[in-house]
């Protein structure tokens, strides 16, 4: 059986919002995804750092305190909670989160200026390069996010917030013309 | 002089020139009988009590600032007794009682405007809550009625019903419940005092208290040493302050309410209403401002300011419930410094230092209080035992564990 | 009508024409005016009523501090009331109308209040209305209310959009003169990021009226090309139209920018307002200084303004107030309206300096100026009349923290408190009168590292002003507050009565505290308050500064979140699925929950009733995804659940659940709900749904706050999973068609089992067999994605046994049946031994709660404890809320001896029945109660048992 | 008001959550001679106006519990330190 993104009938792909051109923001659902939260074991917080730093074709996004979100897009269900959960044995806590949460990507020279909108953290690429990872609030709903380039970001929330929280992401986008991929 | 319409005419005719000021501004004198310290309503309403129902004299209400410089001076004006604990109705229905001859009694128009306190509910599991809570007003004399959606969309038709994120499911009225003008209360009751020979000190900050063998014997005040045999602490916001002046740790945290006013308008909400699916409470000032306030900042505080998430939460919620406030403006907010108790409920009490009394932890709801606060404290004071309506509220309750939480939220006084 | 168009010159675009309507006359304009230049400009002078004696009132200013052109602009949903003409710009379109009159502006009755004005004096009101004492209810104050307020707001929904955004800056600037804009230039030269707002239409601050002479271009051609080289950098973000309006801590400074405030309607998926906080590393308060009004006699008749008011509307506006123009002054500054008015034509009849002993004492006219007359007699025939009472530094945002300004006597003004280097005051609102102390300041403030630039060469205006404060010879009323009616006679009147301190007369004569926050009057009022009570003005202070600089907007702070918006919506998993199957969904917190599955004609109660019977005779189905989940693992994660919940789960073996309760540390119960041990060192902990965010918050802090020697990890995982409950004889049965590889019976899966196990052929999943219901039943949890497609399985499974999806209703019948505790107990007042829990409190170990929990009153017999209650008329409805009371005794709460917590109606047993808190209740099953409803009129009798109504032998649960 | 997270840096305050007096310190003891400690630790609360030490945990971040130090008058924030690394001031 296939998973289902909770978003499938609301992320309905297309342009959208005010025409000004070359869209503003590009948003695009990243589904299915692995996502494994895992968080060091007292004391093993440098173990855990080491442990991490030897994955392959998976990111790992810092989460909090020796906490981390290993993320991989087409990887089997399941199959990078249970490799990790052995890999990471004694040295860190491990939980699946795949379906737990839902990623979008944001993507385009607006996409800081929608982020803004919600966020109080300083986006600027001075105080916020390419590769951080922030827990914040966005619209009432707590998000993680992540800038993965120049222009682009991706947003991590719980799922059952997820189509609530894509109205409000839209509607802010609404402005500057979006595209859903 | 008596105020009426008569003094009001004879004064006009002179050109308003022979009007006497409402209290004089006495020199303290090296002592007292007793001293109140704090002249907010509770402060000044005690000493008229003290003055007027036990005919004592040799009295002095000390405030640090001007009188009603605190939160009398700056609360959204509700009044109520809808409470559903034993213990807390028959006080606060007595207040009620007191608030309504209180004008004639004090010779001062207060603008008591009894137009109905309405609670919002938006789940069964609220609307059951109220119905607890109104069959217990009822079973203690006090006017409730459970209402309808229908019934308030009645009153209020231009709330938001339909589109709403959380429905109106109905109300608790008190039709009693209403509004009273904040300032006169306590230039009321400070002339009233006044009058009785009482002496209202401005500008005198108490800086500690003086006590000899386990026994208050006066004050340090910016205004020198005042001597007094009987001491009452009704600080409001302060209480932990003062009371640290005696050694004394309270079960008290000091925390930041702000409150709003918007542009003067046309009359647009006739009575109080609160919203129960976010934090607003709004009533319209006789001048035309909608009145309006919703919960804490939520951090321990001195400063009679809050900051901007607080004013986005309260406002947010006001447009959940009134769409059509949108474009009203905001003209001006504030923040008062309350007494946030242990349990949600206040203190009247002796405390372990004779003749040290405490007044104290009346949260966001001590103005409704005013009367009957001043009233059980002057009683407390004059006869050293606790009135029989305000008997709840020892400081002793924390041992026994007989807490008086209406809300059930714990030792954690920023949830009440 | 006096005011009109000047022939040439103004920031206007006369090639447009733009048409508008006030009080449903048709008017028009040009690009570039605001709606009280183009009523100037048409010979409107008559644009308000005042407060309390709805006295006829012109414009007074020229921006922010306006009191008097207060009108409402637009209709419908979109109606503003209160809307300043001075800071409107004219759009195609326009309609506004005046306030506060009645029938009209011209002729408005409320006017005879001021024929009353002898009684009707500052703080009149506190002093009668009292006798006799009914009348006050039913006349008196039913009048002060319909007399309340000037404008009307609308009663319907804002159409308009509104957006909230953050912003961060190393500079913000407050303020787009020639001080802000230096500042400004010099900051974004050396790379800072800087913010540059201001309120106004346009950029430029007094530079857009005032002929300014600067780097040998007028200052108007200085200002732009400043302004267009700070647009070019894409470290300079510019925002006209944008008021800040507050200042908070952590140098957060709020603002307001108007975007669409200037057209008829937003464009499409544009904004309204926007509502920015703003993160300033540092910030300089450029905000300029206001002028004040002279007070004396008719200073408020309309014609009468401010002279840079007046300047303002000639230079900016090519908008003339009047043909012939009196000048009434104490300082240097309204020379320039003179010689600019002459400039423009207009005659300036004479200029009556206070210096020279030389006094307006009224103003007469109506409507309008007709002539003004002076201190020896004199008479001065004219249309206009400018004034200058000296210049206030505008300190409003530096004194929202609670810092106090400070008496200048040098310039006669209050300027700002030095609060620190994270914002600074420059330019006029620091005090500085000339130009080139401007900018020179704005330069010295811009600098961020290195010597601070050269300033450009600049024409100075002298200033010099000798204080000048009230014309006692006026025998017309002389305004401080115009909006209020605040006259200079009120101040003396307030400290005579003992209102004398600054805050009590502002009480007292609710001077400062109309729309305009006193912005023009408040200084005045201080210095005569002072005299009043010999004083010095430094003595006396000011009032109390606070937001909002200017009026905010409700729709700006509330932004999108809005209607449906207020607040986000959380579904779970089985949304779909439940949609399908035709739910009825309920708010829970911010979760939509299933609530019941109506078939054809079936209202709640019947629906929810089937769905009992149906799933005690067979099987249902219910979604339960809602339950917080907690992922607890490490080393010590065992020790630790022993010491967050009552009971012991140290000992629980591998594969099992157990029910567990949480106490509060004050010995009341917080939350319960069924823990899991997945392994050695894993558990996985359920809590209540409205708990839930709290419980975790508590976990957090009992780790990291008490006991961080403890090696142990958590995590929500509640969104991971769909959890669905399987109820009733049948569940089994069910169940099994969908496992895989595994027979279940009462090995593989014993009560409280709690076991990994694959369902449809390899879908991970979680089995449970516990049971909220009271039937044979268990809980299945599968990663979220799959949730609808497993349910509409086991539908399909359960078919044969006529299953049925049941909602929170049902499922709230069924506890209420078997006397489980839920919200309506566990109310935060209730300990374990009120719930019957009182066994679970485990003596071996130290807990959360432990201790308090042994206080007297917390283990006094005769507490409130649970219950069953039903009414002795078996065929009568009952309901929560109705309080319990003996028999014999008279309803009073006194008597009181608990209330009904949770009913329902019980189709097992055909009945109404429910759960109470009764005093010392365990002791009292069979008595009968007499239960006061009176909100709804009920009073009737009932009879208390056992909180277990059915099953209580618990059969069920295991065939 | 900004709250320096010592892993998120700089927050506002609405991403925060207050507990109070972080100088109460919960009774080891469960023996009843030690109730007047834990009426203390429960009830009792240090309520100064001006330097103060107290609970706050980063709810709307990364969710550590932080011991935030603060002036209570002036609202001026000098630091937090988690709450797991606190010292406490030894009572007088
Ligand atoms: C924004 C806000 C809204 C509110 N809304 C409501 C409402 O709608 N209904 C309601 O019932 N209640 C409301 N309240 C609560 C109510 O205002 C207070 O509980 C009540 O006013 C407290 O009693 P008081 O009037 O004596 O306090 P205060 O007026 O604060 O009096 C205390 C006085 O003690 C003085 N003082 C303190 N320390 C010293 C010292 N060392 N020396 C000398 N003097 C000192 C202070 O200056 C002050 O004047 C609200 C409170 C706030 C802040
Ligand atoms: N000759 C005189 O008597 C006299 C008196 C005062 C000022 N002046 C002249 O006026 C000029 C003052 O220059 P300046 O740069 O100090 O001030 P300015 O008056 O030129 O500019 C101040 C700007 O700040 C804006 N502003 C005020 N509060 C704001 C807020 N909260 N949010 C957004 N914008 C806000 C105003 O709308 C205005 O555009 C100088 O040229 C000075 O010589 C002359
Ligand atoms: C019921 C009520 C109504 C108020 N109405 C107004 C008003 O119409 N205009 C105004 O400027 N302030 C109004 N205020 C706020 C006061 O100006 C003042 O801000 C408040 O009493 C706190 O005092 P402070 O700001 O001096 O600290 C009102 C206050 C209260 C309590
Ligand atoms: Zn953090």
């Amino acid at each position: 059986m296939s998973r289902t993104s909770v978003l499938q009938n609301v992320a309905i792909q297309g342009r959208f919002g005010a025409d000004k051109g070359v869209p503003g923001v590009v948003l695009s659902v990243l589904h299915p995804m692995s996502i494994v939260m895992v968080i060091a074991r007292k004391g093993k917080a440098k173990a855990l750092s080491e442990a991490l730093a030897t994955l392959k074709k998976v990111d790992v996004q810092w989460a909090g305190a020796d906490q981390f979100y290993v993320q991989g897009e087409g990887l089997e269900d399941g199959a990078l909670y249970s490799d990790l959960k052995k890999r990471l044995a004694g040295i860190a806590s491990v939980s699946d989160q795949s379906h737990g949460r839902v990623v979008i990507r944001v993507a385009g020279s607006k996409a800081r200026g929608l982020l803004d909108k919600g966020t109080p953290v300083d986006l600027h690429a001075s105080e916020f390069p390419v590769g951080k990872s922030a827990l914040t609030q966005m619209a009432h709903v707590s998000v993680h996010l992540t800038r993965t380039g120049a222009d682009e970001f991706t947003l991590s929330v719980f799922r059952g917030f997820s189509e609530s929280f894509w109205e409000w992401l839209t509607s802010q986008a609404a402005e500057f013309g979006y595209q859903v991929t | 002089m008596k105020y009426s319409v008569f003094s009001l005419l004879k004064n006009a005719l002179s050109g308003h020139k022979n009007w006497t000021p409402a209290w004089r501004s006495p020199e303290p004198k090296p002592a007292y009988d007793i001293i109140i310290v704090g002249g907010g309503g509770h402060g000044l309403a005690t000493a008229y009590y003290l003055a007027k129902e036990h005919g004592l004299k040799n009295i002095a209400v000390v405030e640090k600032n001007y009188i009603g410089s605190g939160n009398v001076g700056r609360n959204t004006t509700i009044i109520r007794s809808n409470y559903q604990l034993p213990g807390n109705n028959p006080f606060y229905e007595w207040s009620m009682k007191l608030w309504e001859g209180l004008e004639q009694d004090f010779n001062f128009n207060a603008m008591v405007s009894q137009r109905g306190v309405l609670n919002l509910c938006h789940t069964d599991a609220q609307r059951d809550a109220f119905a607890r809570r109104g069959n217990a007003m009822q079973l203690d004399g006090v006017d409730a009625e459970l209402l309808d959606r229908e019934a308030v969309r009645e009153m209020y038709p231009f709330f938001d019903y339909d589109n709403a994120r959380f429905p109106i499911k109905g109300g608790l009225l008190q039709r009693r419940g209403g509004t009273v003008r904040h300032d006169a209360v306590a230039w009321g009751y400070a002339r009233g005092a006044d009058l009785r020979g009482v002496d209202i000190i401005q500008g005198c900050d108490v800086t500690g208290i003086k006590t000899e063998n386990g026994k208050v014997v006066g004050i340090e005040t910016s205004r020198g040493f005042i001597g007094c045999k009987k001491l009452g602490l009704c600080a409001a916001g302060h209480s932990s302050e003062v009371a640290a002046m005696a050694g004394l740790k309270l079960p008290i945290e000091s925390h930041v309410l702000q409150a709003f006013v918007s542009e003067g308008l046309k009359p647009f909400i006739d009575g109080v209403v609160t919203f129960g699916a976010g934090h607003f409470y709004v009533s319209q000032s006789d001048k035309g401002g909608l009145v309006f306030g919703g919960d804490i900042d939520g951090y321990n505080s001195y400063a009679r300011r809050g900051n901007l998430p607080m004013v986005e939460h309260v406002v947010e919620a006001g447009v959940a419930m009134i769409p059509a406030v949108s474009r009203v403006r905001v003209l001006r907010s504030w923040g008062g410094v309350m007494d946030m108790s242990m349990d949600g409920s206040p203190i009247i009490d002796k405390t372990s230092v004779d003749g040290l009394y405490l007044n104290a932890g009346w949260c966001y709801g001590g103005f409704k209080a005013t009367p009957a606060s001043g009233w059980c404290y002057a009683h407390l004071i004059a006869k050293d035992e606790p009135h029989k309506v305000a008997t709840a509220y020892r400081m002793d309750r924390f041992k026994t564990g007989r807490m008086l939480d209406e809300k059930g939220q714990g030792a954690t006084p920023n949830l009440h | 009508m006096t005011g009109f168009r000047l022939s040439s010159g103004g920031l206007i675009d006369r090639s447009t024409t733009l048409n508008f309507k006030f009080d449903g006359k048709s008017f028009n304009g040009h690009q570039g005016d605001n709606l009280a230049s183009a009523l100037i400009a048409n010979g409107v002078n008559l644009m308000g009523r005042s407060f309390k004696y709805h006295r006829p009132r012109g414009v007074i200013s020229a921006g922010a501090s306006e009191p008097n052109a207060l009108v409402e602009l637009r209709e419908g949903g979109r109606k503003e009331a209160n809307t300043r003409a001075t800071m409107v710009e004219l759009y195609e379109g326009l309609v506004a109308k005046s306030q506060n009159r009645w029938p009209s502006l011209n002729f408005d009755i409320g006017a005879v209040n001021s024929l009353a004005s002898s009684i009707f004096v500052a703080g009149f009101y506190y002093k009668t209305f009292m006798w006799p004492k009914s009348f006050w209810e039913k006349i008196y104050e039913p009048l002060i209310r319909k007399a309340a307020g000037l404008g009307t707001a609308s009663r319907e929904a804002d159409p308009d959009l509104y957006e909230k955004s953050y912003a961060h800056c190393d500079l913000l600037v407050v303020g787009s003169g020639p001080a802000g804009l230096m500042a400004a230039l010099t900051a974004a030269r050396s790379g800072a990021r800087v913010i540059l707002a201001d309120e106004g239409s346009r950029l430029g601050g007094s530079l857009l009226f005032e002929n300014e002479e600067i780097a040998g271009q007028s200052g108007f051609e200085w200002s732009q090309a400043v302004i267009a080289e700070l647009a070019s950098m894409p470290n300079v973000t510019l925002m006209p139209r944008t008021t800040i309006f507050g200042w908070f801590d952590g140098n957060i400074f709020g603002a307001l920018e108007r975007v669409n405030d200037h057209v008829a309607v937003p464009a499409p998926f544009e904004p309204r307002q926007r509502y920015w906080r703003i993160q300033a590393k540092r910030a300089v308060l450029a905000a300029g200084a206001e002028e004040r009004p002279l007070v004396f006699g008719g200073n408020d008749v309309p014609g009468v303004m401010v002279a840079s008011a007046m300047r303002h509307y000639a230079n900016r506006y090519a908008a003339a107030a009047g043909k012939s123009v009196t000048i009434f002054t104490n300082n240097d500054s309204a020379l320039r309206t003179a010689a600019d008015l002459k400039a423009h034509g207009v005659h300036v009849e004479a200029i009556i300096d206070t210096r020279k002993g030389r006094k307006i004492c009224n103003v007469i006219g109506k409507r309008g100026v007709k002539f003004v007359d002076l201190e020896n007699g004199d008479i001065i025939p004219c249309e206009a009349v400018a004034m200058s009472g000296g210049w206030s530094p505008i300190v409003n945002l530096m004194c929202q923290r609670g810092a106090k300004p400070i008496w200048n006597e040098s310039i006669a003004a209050f300027t700002p408190p030095d609060v620190g280097a994270e914002f600074k005051a420059i330019g006029s609102a620091a005090g500085h009168m000339l130009l080139s102390e401007c900018l020179a300041d704005g330069a010295r403030a811009g600098t961020v590292k290195g010597k601070t630039p050269a300033t450009p060469k600049c024409r100075d205006e002298a200033f010099a002003i000798t204080p000048f404060w009230w014309v006692k010879e006026s025998t017309g009323k002389a305004f401080i507050d115009y909006q209020n009616d605040a006259t200079a006679k009120d101040l003396p009147l307030a400290a005579r009565e003992g209102y004398g301190h600054v805050e009590l007369a502002k009480r007292y004569t609710t001077t400062g505290m109309a729309t305009d926050q006193g912005k023009l009057g408040n200084v005045n009022a201080i210095a005569i308050l002072a005299e009043a009570s010999g004083k010095t003005i430094a003595e006396m202070g000011t009032t109390t500064f606070r937001p909002f600089y200017t009026p905010v907007s409700f729709g700006a702070f509330a932004g999108p979140f809005t209607g449906h918006h207020f607040q986000p919506v959380r579904k779970t998993p089985l949304h779909d699925w439940a949609t399908e199957q035709g739910a009825v969904f309920v708010e829970t917190g911010l979760w939509m929950r299933s609530s019941w599955f109506p078939r054809e004609g079936e209202d709640w109660l019947a629906s929810a009733s089937r769905e009992v019977k149906a799933t005690r005779e067979g099987v249902g189905l219910c979604d339960v995804s809602t339950l917080g989940k907690i992922d607890i693992q490490g080393k010590d994660a065992g020790a630790f659940l022993d010491r967050l919940y009552c009971n012991t789960f140290s000992t629980l073996s591998i594969g099992k659940a157990r029910y567990g309760l949480m106490l509060r540390e004050d010995g009341i119960v917080f939350d319960d709900g069924t823990t899991s041990r997945l392994a050695e060192d894993h558990y996985l902990m359920t809590t209540t749904t409205a708990n839930a965010a709290r419980v975790m918050s508590h976990i957090e802090f009992c780790h990291q706050a008490l006991w961080p020697e403890l090696d142990v990890q958590y995590v929500s995982v509640t969104e991971q999973w769909a959890q669905m409950a399987i109820a009733g004889p049948k569940s089994r049965a069910t169940l099994q068609k969908i496992v895989d590889g595994l027979t279940l019976n009462d090995e593989t899966a014993p009560y409280l089992a709690a076991k990994d196990i694959t369902v449809l052929g390899g879908i991970t999943a979680r089995l449970f067999r516990i049971s909220f219901s009271g039937e044979h039943a268990y809980e299945l949890a599968v990663p979220a994605d799959y949730g609808n497609a497993v349910a509409r399985a086991i539908m399909q499974a359960g078919h044969e046994f006529g299953i049925v999806p049941y909602g929170v209703e049902a499922l709230s019948i069924m506890r209420i049946e078997k006397g489980h505790v839920a919200g309506g107990e566990l109310n935060g007042t209730t300990t374990a031994a009120d719930l019957g829990l009182g066994k679970m409190m485990s003596s071996k170990k130290d807990y959360i709660g432990r201790m308090m929990a042994t206080r007297e009153g917390l283990i006094d017999p005769q507490r409130q404890c649970v219950v069953g209650i039903k009414p002795v008329d078996r065929a009568m409805k009952i309901r929560s809320g109705g309080h319990l009371l003996k028999q014999g005794d008279a309803p009073s709460m006194a008597a009181d001896q608990g209330y009904i917590c949770s009913v329902a109606f019980s189709p097992m047993l055909n009945m109404w029945l429910g759960l109470a808190l009764l005093s010392n209740g365990r002791a009292r099953h069979g008595e009968i109660v007499k239960v006061f409803d009176g909100l709804r009129g009920h009073h009737y009798l009932a009879e208390i048992c056992d909180p277990v109504h059915f099953d209580p032998e618990n059969r069920r649960l295991h065939v | 008001m900004l709250i320096p997270c010592p892993h998120c840096g700089n927050r506002p305050v609405e991403e925060f959550t207050f507990l109070g007096d972080a100088s109460v310190e919960r009774p080891q003891s469960n023996d009843p001679a030690s109730m007047p400690q834990w009426q203390a630790y429960v009830y009792e609360r240090e309520n100064p106006r001006g330097n103060f030490a107290e609970y706050a945990q980063h709810s709307g971040g990364c969710r550590a519990w932080l011991v935030v130090n603060r002036n209570t008058d002036t609202h001026q924030v000098t630091g937090a330190v988690l709450a797991s690394a606190f010292k406490r001031k030894a009572k007088s």
